[in-house]
């Protein structure tokens, strides 16, 4: 019985969204090959940085909505390069160089910050990404030009030092998603998708009944795949097990003689450093930087999309994330095309999608306290039936 | 036992004070490897004071060190920290499980000591990014379970194990430690059921024959007696006796453990008002006889009562207490003496009946508990017991308040403000007649010290004008002279005000000297009550969960 | 980057030559003095130095390294063509300009046109014709930029055969 | 005493302080005037106080710093939106009364000389009950969930305004002023309040000196409506059921041992900060004379919080000086560092001190350690 409890309680989150998909395609009335390949993007575009949020979890450090430190720091790394005019793929592993060392501080101060705050770390992180969020402003609207270097006109704003809110991307646009030029078509019109935008692409297989082309990201993919093995590794070494220890339980890992503070750290600047190469991979798919605002909602819909995945704040898999991936944006692309269909108005989907969002991490936050809450319970409970031989 | 001259631990006359408070002095023995030495004694005798200093923990380098010296191969050792001393083999079984959930019993046994793969990259950064080789990891955990002698997966999960298995698991990781020598067990056996406790035992005892030294500390003497090859038992912080376990009966260790002068024992108590009944009167026959109530009737009355106090269990307990009389509730930490006032309080789930002068109690609300003018002073001061961070008047008529719509302006259930100088004027009162030490009533509560703090707690209790006052440790944690001061002002409250008193605490002598009649709770359920001037080491006998049957067997033996 | 460098060294050299050591003994003065602060402050030994912090300067000098190179190698250039008159050159009457084989530009006389290349080096074939439009010449150089950003050629000394057609971005 | 002082106070709060001071000693020669930034800041002062205040009985309960304001601000919303909505009606239905029970200053002429107050009054008790519903969910929410309340309540903040963005478009408004004109239906994203309840309170008594040397406007009315809401929470936090409360947020385990029904002090502690959030924001709204609907009250938690920080609360323990201080503080430096910093810098760094100060200031609260024993 709460066999069958659990089961239905891990899995209801995505269980509905299934559900509401089922619905809102066929309102949507997009072609298969259209959602497959929005979707292909998506996962390109997103899921590295939902997989930064694993680690924390495995340390019990609840969602990381510190990521956006990370994001922060791969945006400053991306200025820098479009300053400099480095481009391609050099340019995206140039922003990679730069932004690591600056997401390692963020990301060590985030962990000393939220060692002080134990038991509160996703408030705690949550409100340190506004306040950092402050300083990078700061950083970038104030200092840029001014103390440190930036010398394109392009990026400045006409007064002479500050980025501007827009900045074009167009040197590493879609170079990591197009480095390896792959597509999907149908049996029918397979030769006119040979070139696509003046690269040769290579047609990795043909499905009959499918219409139309799909392009695949496939060297962002590739990187994600390493970076899931990257996972699958860490899991088994030592200080993924000590992580895992201290997400059980900080007393009895600290008994035995595991640095708790310092591998929190760890796992926090970990988190933070892949979420920089995460935004790095994301912005290279979208092709500008919005300056003050593309890391805004990187945080929330990451974690919206790991939650609606399955995963809880103390469980997560790597199935969550593209089982989140896929969900999340499956309804973003259909909502508001089926809000529009079904109630006339495109706004109420929109709207609907930012309330499934938010209301989706509340949902969940509160069936997380609610489980401790009643295990605690549970396991007082236990602790009285097992005293003594009765 | 021992092989050659040199023992594997001596204790050289160890000592410790905690703020002039003397816990321990003038403790020497040694230990040989092999040997299974029981320590035994009262709670507050001083053992986790001991075995704090044979760690290095924190606490006592905190507050000074310690005295005497700490030998360990003939060698002088001072341990700064827990680490050092397993680095020197000693390892330490605590009492509550220090078990990852989660985990298997081999990822348990060997946390933080996991056999590694080398790797290339553990020098650019550490070995912690090696992988774990979980072979070697079941082998070795399937290894130190074996030396056990008991059969339990090394991949079972620890979530999914009975607590023995538990038990077990903890030793196996001591054992696993490669240097381990001496091995401290803090009450093994109180979780475990008898058949697993004779596992247990028989586990310990091959262990010993591998030439690794026991420490094994339980109240439950028989298996001390079985298991043990010497005793020690400690009492008020100085070692008691040292001999061989065959040449010590259990009541002889029980009478060692709590017996004391009886001239420390205040036997001059006002007389009871009525006499004990010899028989317990049932409920009905009260309510039944109006005639009857002019004779006796108690006024608490406890019939199969369970608490699910966390730590302090009560299963099925039943007694009677007069009006007038300060009853006792004693026992060992965590049979659940704590657990009949709080669960009579309302403050932990609990169940069966309590009658209050012949009328039934809700159980399970606080509020029905004080309404009926009982009052409650918890053992955890700071916890439960104050508002740290509110002034003194706040913390002594705030139940009140609540309760009883005292210390209050304006018309009642509509519109009711404090009245502040009320409140200040009842606290400046129980501040000068029990001399407590502040700036004042607006003082914080978490500025003061304990026995200041539990005066407060008192003088919280004595606002509501209580017919029974419920007061639980009422020592713990403050000075002597505070003691005698808290405990001369219960008697005298108890003398002016005829209010019925129930004081529960560790310290059986505490409770001889202030009581009436004590009664002694061992594992859940009442083992005895005693007119407070029977003997202590009949008291020792019933704390020590020694029921005739054993005594019995014992001298048939 | 190269000058920001440069002006570091600048500031260190003056103190490295006062003290007479070069670069390579200054150099391992500072890992001495690395391991000792490190010894002092938490204790590691000279092995462990050597095993782990030794390795991860090596590493840390391994990124750096690389981020220059990407630097180099992946840094876009702007390639101003310029066919106005400079010095003694006068202005070709067309040339068709492409830069590593991409499209070509059509210059005439005082046109200015720019081409966007990546990498420290490049290839410019130049078509020069006549006023008929019939082909002249045709020059094919390799132009090695380095890690400077944009440079102007000057296509009146490049057909004339000079080796100075490089000149700084107008900009 | 000067170090008991500064321990009292806090650093953080004398740097701000000072820093508040400086602006203002700075401000003249920079060119900008300081009563016209006094005024501002009473101005801003008056807005937001009764929104900060709040804060005071969930801090006081225990349930931590209330990140969950939005909710008291959508009933906030639906009390102004419905008492423009049915203005006519209820004013109507007011003379009507009069005539009905023959109350003879209850008619016309009186209705139509304090229409605008009854609007606003009309709003606040449309509001009030919406709010106390909402925030009797909140709070039975928030009991089941103790020890994560605040991440809780800010995702509870967060999905109820968006809940609202649709509710927006979708509830039956019929209203020429408020409904988007091309559509007919669906409310604007700003509504005005002008012909409504436009500075109702902010006008009423201000105090208003515009010559050529001073321009000084002080908005007493509704400096007045915070203080009788100041005294009205400060009066009730020393009723008995306040009294309670503060029990329940300083020592809960002692709350319950001494009869008090901890869950439901915190559902009453939550209800009240949620109605006092709803009358903040229209408060707020008839002195910035627009209703500001959609996303608008998505962040309108934090400044609010950072507030009640900076007045010196901690997460468990707040007061009406908090308030007081912190309000004014705050606002301070929102009103003074556009005007001073930007004719001195040229540039405009209010936002970014905005979000350093008040996101700075709750980090601040949320790392002190607490106090041991709890």
């Amino acid at each position: 019985m709460r066999k069958i409890f659990d089961l239905v309680a891990n899995n209801a989150v995505p269980a509905v969204f299934i559900i509401i998909s089922a619905f809102a395609i066929p309102l949507s009335g997009y072609s298969a090959s259209y959602l497959i390949q929005e979707l292909l993007t998506r996962i390109g575009r997103n899921s590295f940085l939902i997989l930064s949020l694993l680690i924390p979890i495995m340390a019990g450090m609840g969602l990381n909505f510190g990521m956006v430190l990370g994001a922060m720091a791969g945006q400053i790394g991306l200025l820098f390069i479009c300053d400099w005019g480095v481009v391609g793929i050099p340019g995206m592993v140039l922003a990679c160089l730069i932004g690591t060392p600056i997401a390692i501080v963020l990301g060590i101060f985030c962990g000393h910050v939220l060692n002080r705050a134990k038991g509160r770390e996703m408030v705690t992180s949550y409100i340190l990404g506004f306040f950092i969020n402050g300083v990078y402003q700061m950083t970038v609207l104030y200092l840029m030009g001014w103390v440190i270097p930036i010398t394109n006109p392009a990026l400045l704003l006409s007064r002479g030092y500050g980025v501007r809110n827009a900045v074009s991307l167009l040197g590493i646009r879609g170079v990591l998603d197009n480095l390896i030029p792959t597509i999907i078509t149908g049996t029918q019109g397979a030769g006119q998708f040979l070139s696509v935008n003046g690269a040769k692409s290579y047609i990795l297989m043909q499905i009959p009944f499918l219409e139309g082309a799909i392009r695949i990201p496939l060297a962002t993919l590739v990187v994600i795949a390493l970076f899931c093995v990257f996972i699958v590794w860490f899991r088994k070494t030592k200080l993924g097990q000590d992580m895992r220890a201290i997400g059980q339980s900080q007393s009895v890992a600290d008994s035995s003689g595991i640095p708790v503070n310092r591998t929190r750290i760890i796992a926090i600047v970990i988190s933070t450093v892949l979420a920089c190469y995460g935004q790095i991979i994301y912005l290279q798919n979208m092709g500008t930087l919005n300056t003050y605002n593309s890391h805004d909602q990187t945080g929330m819909f990451s974690i919206a999309a790991l939650l609606i995945g399955g995963a809880s704040v103390s469980r997560a898999t790597i199935a969550n994330v593209f089982a989140g991936v896929i969900l999340f944006h499956l309804m973003f692309i259909v909502a508001p095309v089926a809000g529009k269909n079904l109630i006339g108005d495109a706004q109420i989907g929109e709207y609907f999608r930012v309330f499934v969002s938010y209301g989706i991490i509340a949902i969940s936050l509160v069936l997380h306290a609610w489980r401790r809450n009643r295990e605690r319970e549970a396991a007082r409970r236990s602790l009285r039936g097992n005293k003594g031989g009765e | 036992m021992s092989e050659g001259n040199t023992p594997l631990l001596r204790l050289d006359h160890i000592g410790k004070e905690f703020y002039g408070n003397r816990v321990l002095s003038d403790i020497s023995f040694d230990i040989n490897a092999g040997e299974i030495i029981g320590l035994v004694g009262e709670n507050g005798a001083g053992k986790s004071t001991l075995l704090n200093i044979l760690f290095g923990m924190p606490v006592i380098s905190s507050t000074g060190g310690h005295e005497g010296k700490i030998q360990i191969d003939g060698r002088n050792v001072n341990f700064t920290s827990p680490n050092q001393a397993l680095a020197h083999g000693i390892g330490m079984v605590h009492q509550e499980f220090s078990l990852i959930p989660g985990f298997t019993a081999a990822e348990n046994i060997l946390l933080n000591r996991e056999v590694l793969n080398g790797s290339s990259m553990s020098y650019l950064f550490s070995d912690r990014v090696s992988t774990l080789n979980r072979t070697a990891m079941n082998e070795r955990a399937r290894a130190a379970i074996n030396t056990l002698g008991v059969n339990i997966s090394p991949y079972m999960s620890v979530s999914e194990m009975p607590v023995g298995y538990k038990q077990f698991i903890e030793i196996a990781r001591e054992i696993d430690r490669k240097n381990t020598r001496l091995l401290f067990l803090d009450e093994p056996t109180a979780v475990l059921a008898e058949s697993e406790a004779e596992i247990l035992i028989a586990a310990l005892k091959k262990l010993a024959r591998s030439g690794i030294a026991i420490v094994f500390i339980s109240h439950r003497l028989s298996e001390v007696k079985e298991l043990c090859h010497r005793i020690l038992v400690l009492r008020d912080g100085r070692l008691i006796t040292d001999r061989p376990a065959d040449e010590l009966t259990t009541r002889q260790i029980a009478s060692l453990m709590v017996g004391r002068q009886s001239s420390s024992v205040d036997l001059e108590k006002h007389e009871i008002p009525e006499e004990i009944p010899a028989e317990p009167e049932t409920a009905d026959s009260v309510l039944a006889s109006p005639k009857k109530k002019k004779k006796i009737r108690p006024a608490l009355k406890v019939e199969h009562l369970w608490v699910d106090m966390p730590g302090e269990t009560v299963r099925d307990v039943s007694f009677e207490v007069k009006k007038g009389e300060i009853f006792g509730i004693g026992g060992l930490a965590g049979h659940g003496k704590l657990g009949i006032p709080n669960g009579i309080m309302g403050l932990y789930p609990a169940g069966g009946t309590v009658r209050l002068f012949g009328r039934k109690l809700t159980l399970n609300k606080p509020r029905a508990a004080l309404g009926r003018k009982m009052a409650f002073v918890s053992e955890d001061r700071r916890g439960v017991g104050l508002l740290l961070d509110e002034p003194l008047d706040w913390n002594i008529t705030f139940t009140a308040m609540q309760t009883q719509g005292r210390f209050l302006l304006g018309i009642p259930y509509i519109f009711q403000v404090r009245n502040e100088h009320a409140m200040r004027r009842e606290a400046r009162k129980f501040i000068d007649s029990l001399s407590i030490k502040c700036t004042g009533p607006g003082q914080l509560a978490g500025e003061l010290s304990g026995g200041n703090q539990q005066k407060v707690c008192l003088a919280k209790a004595f606002v509501l004008r209580p017919n029974i006052l419920l007061i639980c440790e009422p020592t713990r944690g403050i000075d002597i002279g505070a003691k005698s001061l808290v405990l001369d002002t219960l008697k005298e409250y108890n003398r002016e005000n005829g209010t019925t008193i129930i004081i529960t605490s560790s310290e059986l002598e505490e409770l001889r000297s202030v009581c009436n009649r004590v009664a002694i709770v061992d594992e859940g359920k009442i083992a005895g009550i005693l007119p407070a001037s029977s003997p202590a080491e009949d008291f020792g006998m019933l704390m020590m969960g020694q029921t005739r049957h054993d005594e019995e067997g014992e001298e048939s033996a | 980057m190269t000058e920001i460098l440069n002006e570091y060294a600048g500031l260190v050299m003056p103190y490295l030559e006062a003290w007479g050591i070069s670069l390579c003994q200054a150099g391992l003065i500072a890992l001495v003095v690395v391991w000792l602060l490190l010894y002092v402050l938490r204790g590691v030994s000279f092995f462990r130095f050597l095993m782990r912090w030794y390795q991860r300067l090596i590493v840390v000098c391994g990124l750096a390294a690389l981020g220059f190179w990407l630097f180099y190698i992946g840094r876009e250039h702007q390639i101003f063509l310029d066919n106005k008159a400079v010095n003694d050159y006068k202005p070709l009457e067309q040339v068709n300009v492409s830069i590593n084989g991409g499209e070509a530009a059509e210059l005439m006389p005082r046109d200015r046109d720019m081409r966007k290349t990546v990498g420290p080096e490049f290839e410019i074939k130049a078509e020069i014709f006549d006023d008929k439009g019939g082909i002249v010449n045709t020059i094919t150089r390799r132009v090695v930029v380095g890690c400077s950003k944009d440079i102007m050629i000057s296509l009146p000394i490049l057909a004339g055969g000079s080796e100075d057609f490089v000149m700084p971005s107008p900009r | 005493m000067i170090r008991r002082f500064i321990q009292n106070a806090g650093w953080p709060r004398i740097i701000i302080a000072l820093f508040l001071l400086g602006l203002f000693i700075a401000a003249p020669f920079v060119g900008v005037r300081v009563d016209t930034s006094l005024s501002n800041t009473l101005v801003r002062f008056g807005m937001n106080g009764v929104m900060v205040l709040a804060m005071i009985p969930m801090v006081q309960a225990g349930c931590g710093l209330n990140f969950g304001l939005p909710l008291g601000i959508i009933a906030g919303l639906l009390g102004a939106t419905l008492s423009i909505e049915w203005n006519t009606e209820i004013l109507a239905w007011l003379s009507g009364l009069g005539t009905q029970y023959k109350i003879s200053w209850l008619n016309d002429m009186f209705v139509t000389a304090w229409r605008e107050p009854l609007g606003f009054a009309s709003a606040i008790i449309i509001a009030v009950p919406i709010a106390a519903i909402l925030g009797w969910f909140y709070g039975k929410l928030l009991n089941r969930v103790k020890g994560d309340e605040m991440m809780i309540a800010t995702y509870v903040g967060f999905s109820s305004v968006s809940f609202m963005c649709i509710a927006w478009l979708l509830l039956p408004y019929k209203h020429p002023t408020m409904v988007w004109g091309y559509a007919g239906k669906g409310l604007r994203t700003t509504i005005s309040v002008e012909g409504y309840w436009l500075h109702v309170l902010s006008d009423s008594l201000a105090l208003n000196i515009q010559t050529d040397d001073i321009h000084l406007y002080i908005p007493t009315g509704m400096l007045i409506f915070f203080a009788v809401m100041a005294v009205l929470v400060w009066i009730f936090m020393r009723t008995k059921t306040g009294t309670a409360m503060t029990a329940v947020g300083s020592n809960p385990e002692f709350a319950r041992a001494s009869g008090v029904n901890v869950d439901h002090m915190r559902t009453v502690a939550v209800m009240m900060s949620t109605i006092l959030g709803a009358v903040g924001i229209i408060v707020y709204e008839q002195s910035f004379g627009f209703i500001q609907l959609y996303m608008g009250p998505f962040y309108m938690a934090l400044p609010a919080v950072a507030s009640i920080l900076l007045g010196g609360a901690s997460v468990n323990k707040a007061g009406i000086l908090n308030v007081i201080v912190g309000t004014f503080l705050f606002q301070g430096i929102l009103t003074m560092t556009p005007s001073v910093i930007n004719s001195y810098l040229q540039t405009d760094m209010s936002e970014v001190i905005r979000l350093i100060v008040s996101n700075g200031m709750i980090l601040y609260a949320l790392t002190r350690k607490v106090r041991a024993g709890r």
